[in-house]
């Protein structure tokens, strides 16, 4: 598999960088302004969304979990849109019902959302990879999804039938070791999601989840298999939650020494960047998301009305 | 326009096909769909459509349910056959947060066609976890449309009408009345709207608000009484969200007096909300309480005996109507 | 007897060490209750009764719920912090099938004690799937006792009550109260027996039947209104599974305008079949429509302030109670 | 492992004779009675169930699905309460209720019933292996299923923990290769079903379901296994589905040579006892199975009061 090329790698670390200016944003309006838990931070993960969604095209599929903003972002979806919604505003991208948990979707570009019941994406996308299988339109689904949610029933049921269909579907694992304050030892027989690809005689690739680049390949990998009609693959990518569960966790659990050798993804990417781009992208990233940021604290706010939209369709 | 003697199960599947046919974005999906179909509906459906439209699948229900949705989301109008109402338990979140919810939690109002087939309700011997009514989860959880047909024709138009629609569709069809014969009209554009309940018996003495199975039995039980000279007027509701209040209402407020009959499970089952909603809206014409016959708050032997004992038969209908009526 | 002011799920938490101290049969199983637990009930319970009897569970609901049924079966007692009530829907097979129905189908009448905490309600944007009621499912499908605390000592008494019955218990803890604080009996033996509802106010002029999160909001609204000299009486059911009839119809018969309020979504919730039973049962007692104030019939939103507008308030509780006396 | 004595071997064969001449009489029983279709014949299938609980304990806990009678007749039920009950009398197991779909159960031999949404036996199973951890009482927990109930959610969800946790628990398949009238392999992604162990890194271990002494043994190592505090096994035994899914299917998706080299596990059992007692042992089945049967026909039909029966339980 072909490394990004530096165009490429330009714009993943611009978006890896939009991604970790929200977070970081985030710490401060959680904390200034008593923001609800209901944010749960992805900073020192957001090299696996940012690499893999690099490594799909415009019209795939994207069904992720909520840590962080970097799928959305990576997928191409505006900060000012985040934001909004983080926020919940008007502007945002669920015009106003939004307010922690993300439930980003823009269809145009294969952002298809996230479902806070863990584990809800698997059938979904295997919806999504099935209709593409059906239309032959040669479009690949990814599944993102923690080491935790590894657990639920749904993985099991779409991954026969996918492995059974050969279905173009990607399932990409970001695993912290953790759910919650729980190590995923406790209530796992693996430490590596990838076994589980074994059961269903799918490669489980086992990827760098620092660095975006070797994210980006495997993922391209993957999706290059899917579209020849191969089937799923199951990718696991090793990450840091670099904060607590949520915005305001305590993370009591931890140890002291847990994040010695941490390598912060955002550090492992500039350093593949031509000359000292870095710096920057990375300033045009922070003015891009403080400006998104000032005119989300602008946007109206929803009134009633916003409770009674968009559950049915009027033709 | 002419008209055929059919099956229940047949029409409804005639219903399928006829939309197949017409929309390359119809997919049916579910346990032995291909290899012949339990009810009866899908027979012969692959050879017609082929194996990428008529797709066999192992015993994962929240997956089927699921994908439904996501199929759904991305444009195409899948069917799934979920084999029992009763599964509605396994697929729960899939149906009753994702089908129902995702378009609303995201704020993105697009179409999405799916229908979801659940067969409810006894037929002889199922058992606890193959004869449950699963209608009222369908009304208690926003975002899902749904409907019991109760007729061959009814069935037929309805799952043309689900078809069309574009809003996730939960279409129950009724297991104890998979044989029953009946007109169904071959006009490929006849279909029964969604929302709109029919009147099979005008009367003036009390309102029968029925639907399903205890149609056929809310009629005979009508003919009865009507022999007793009393004079039923049967609603047969055909959809139950959205709800045809105003036929319901009318109805009630000419005759003064209702009851409500369904299979499913008495306490908290359609029932309750129905004759909730009548004693908040027309209280003063009513003459006396809004009656209910359910099936019992039990879950159902497999003997088949007393499973016809645990839901209304057509003399308990009868009998609670002579009671209304003297009340 | 003596007693002391906590909170609610600290009182629910302290429910159960007193009954675990008693009965090694008893283990509680759930995500996270071993590393500090969600809602605080279960801090420091690994410590006390060590990680054989206290276990953190995987992401795996459906799992949960039906070993706790298996080990119920076989005579231990688990507790199982399921999360949220939404999740209901992941497990709903093993809840209200096997957990429900195993003795029934099987014919064999044992013992089998079971707790299922299903915390529900909204509690400041958490979002339409954490954020649902569930409780009318276990109203509708029979094999379970169904509870809904809405004070810190009913949460300590009912678990009490829960983990010494014989029949598996959906126990309903409300999120919204987690941390609101009351006098709890410190007595050990002090329980509060399911099926008994609790009379916090009494009153002549209209009863108030509600349980759970409204029961506070209810009481408020009967202070405002006292103001005005309507004489409101609230019924906290406490229970819905049993649902304690006698309670309710003895004051509705009393004061002759009845009206149900509950978080839960309106539709088709518990607060129907509890209208609906009443004018079935006394009719004629009735000077009013029986009026219900419910959740909205629409997912709940993740931004907190529509979610407070999306359930009823002090404010939408007294304008039903006034429309009631008035008519 | 040692082999079955023959003490043991001529009470297998008693109870495989039972079990076969329940079939027989059932098939018998529904063409002259119409017999409703809810009865699924287990006829070909006997040595899995027959093998397997003859290395069970009396007290170890058997979850069962629901295809022919040798499970519950296997671990010890007397064959009056399976008829009576399949006849849908107040002499069966369940006392009135039944009429087709088992939900035999006998708490004191660890008959622990059956659940008709399949699938629903694994976290039922698991729960009575964790009991059996935190009483450490040395019983096993066995959970049985069929090759297309592999693919449910609950499967996973189930042995996810019960290797982690390491669970005395036994997964064992009878894998007929069909569900219903579709192939396993039209929904899986392999026909072997005990590859889905490697996922969990727990043995998976293929037997020829149609000789019980080779089930036997299995069963024996993987329940010495569990004993052993190593934790959970998933057999498979390859099995022969030798009629319809239920009685009265015309079967006409089945190949006509399908039944070849068909290998009844009766004979093969027969072959394995000393001297001719298969003929004696299975005369005397026969004749305690026709007993039995004309009792169930005099025994007393139900009334609606059982309806109400076993709800809840009144201390
Ligand atoms: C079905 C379901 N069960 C439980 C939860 C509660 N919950 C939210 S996040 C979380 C931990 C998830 O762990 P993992 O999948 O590893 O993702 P991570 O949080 O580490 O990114 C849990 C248990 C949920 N949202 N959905
Ligand atoms: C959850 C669930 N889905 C579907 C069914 C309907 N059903 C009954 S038997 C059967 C086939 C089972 O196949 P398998 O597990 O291989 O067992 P076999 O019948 O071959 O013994 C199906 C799909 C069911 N009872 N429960
Ligand atoms: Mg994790
Ligand atoms: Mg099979």
């Amino acid at each position: 598999m072909p490394a990004p090329d530096p165009a490429l790698l330009e714009q993943m670390f611009h978006r890896m960088s939009v991604a970790r200016a929200i977070e970081r944003l985030m710490l401060v309006h959680t904390r200034e302004r008593k923001f609800s838990g209901w944010w749960h931070p992805g900073e020192g993960q957001e090299a696996a969304p940012i690499g893999a969604t690099a490594a799909l095209e415009r019209d795939d599929y994207l069904w992720y979990q909520g840590r962080g903003s970097a799928w959305a972002i990576g997928k191409g979806m505006a900060a000012g849109l985040i934001l909004g919604d983080l926020l919940g505003k008007m502007n945002g991208a669920t015009r106003g019902k939004g307010g922690g948990v993300p439930h980003w979707a823009d269809y145009s570009i294969g952002v298809m959302g996230e479902g806070a019941t863990l584990g809800s994406v698997y059938p979904l996308a295997g919806g999504s990879a099935l209709a593409s299988r059906i239309r032959k339109d040669g479009r690949v689904s990814l599944a993102d999804f923690g080491d935790g949610t590894s657990a639920r029933g749904t993985f099991h049921e779409t991954m026969v039938h996918a492995a059974a269909w050969k279905l173009p579907l990607i399932y990409f694992c970001e695993n912290n070791g953790l759910l919650v304050g729980t190590r995923l030892g406790e209530v796992s027989p693996t430490e590596n999601i990838a076994d589980f690809a074994k059961g269903y005689g799918i490669p489980g690739i086992i990827v760098d989840g620092q660095d975006a680049v070797a994210v980006y390949e495997a993922t391209r990998e993957a999706a290059a298999r899917a579209r020849r009609g191969e089937g799923p693959t199951l990718i696991e990518a090793k990450v840091v939650r670099r904060h607590g569960h949520y915005a305001g966790d305590p993370q009591k659990y931890r140890a002291d020494d847990e994040f010695d050798d941490y390598r912060d993804p955002v550090d492992v990417l500039a350093a593949r960047l031509r000359g000292n781009s870095a710096e920057r992208i990375a300033q045009e990233a922070e003015a891009e998301v403080k400006a998104a940021y000032e005119e989300a604290l602008a946007a109206p706010e929803p009134d009633a009305s916003v409770i009674e939209r968009d559950l049915y369709h009027v033709q | 326009m002419s008209s055929e003697v059919m099956g229940y199960n047949a029409a409804m599947g005639l219903g399928l096909v006829e939309e197949m046919r017409r929309d390359a974005e119809i997919f049916v999906l579910g346990q032995g769909v291909a290899t012949g179909g339990w009810f009866g509906a899908e027979k012969g459906l692959a050879s017609e459509f082929g194996l990428d439209r008529v797709i066999d699948c192992g015993i994962s229900e929240a997956f089927e349910a699921g994908l439904a949705a996501g199929a759904a989301i991305v444009g195409m109008k899948p069917v799934i056959n979920m084999g029992f109402g009763d599964f509605a338990l396994i697929a729960g979140d899939e149906i009753y947060h994702k089908l129902a919810k995702w378009r609303y939690m995201h704020g993105l109002d697009v179409p999405m066609t799916a229908v979801i087939i659940f067969p409810i309700g006894t037929m002889g011997g199922a058992g606890p976890e193959h004869s449950s009514c699963t209608e009222v989860l369908g009304m208690h959880f926003p975002g899902l449309k749904v409907v019991v047909p109760s007729t061959p024709e009814d069935a037929k138009g309805l799952m043309k009408a689900a078809l069309r629609e574009p809003n996730p569709v939960l279409f129950h069809s009724v297991q104890g009345l998979g044989w029953a014969r009946g007109e169904v009209s071959t006009d490929p554009e006849f279909i029964v709207p969604i929302g709109k309940a029919a009147t099979p018996r005008q009367g003036r003495d009390l309102t029968i608000v029925t639907y399903g199975s205890m149609v056929p039995r809310s009629l005979e039980a009508a003919d009865t009484l009507a022999g007793e000279g009393i004079d039923c007027e049967v609603i047969d509701l055909r959809s139950l969200v959205p709800l045809d209040w105003d036929c319901v209402l009318e109805s009630v407020s000419r005759t003064n007096r209702a009851m409500v009959v369904h299979e499913a499970a008495k306490t908290a089952g359609p029932g309750a909300e129905i004759a909730a909603q009548i004693q908040e809206r027309i209280f003063f014409d009513l003459e006396a309480p809004v009656l209910r016959v359910g099936g019992k708050d039990f879950p159902l032997p497999q003997h088949s005996d007393l499973e016809a004992m645990s839901i209304p038969s057509v003399d308990a209908i009868a009998d609670t109507a002579r009671r209304l009526f003297a009340i």
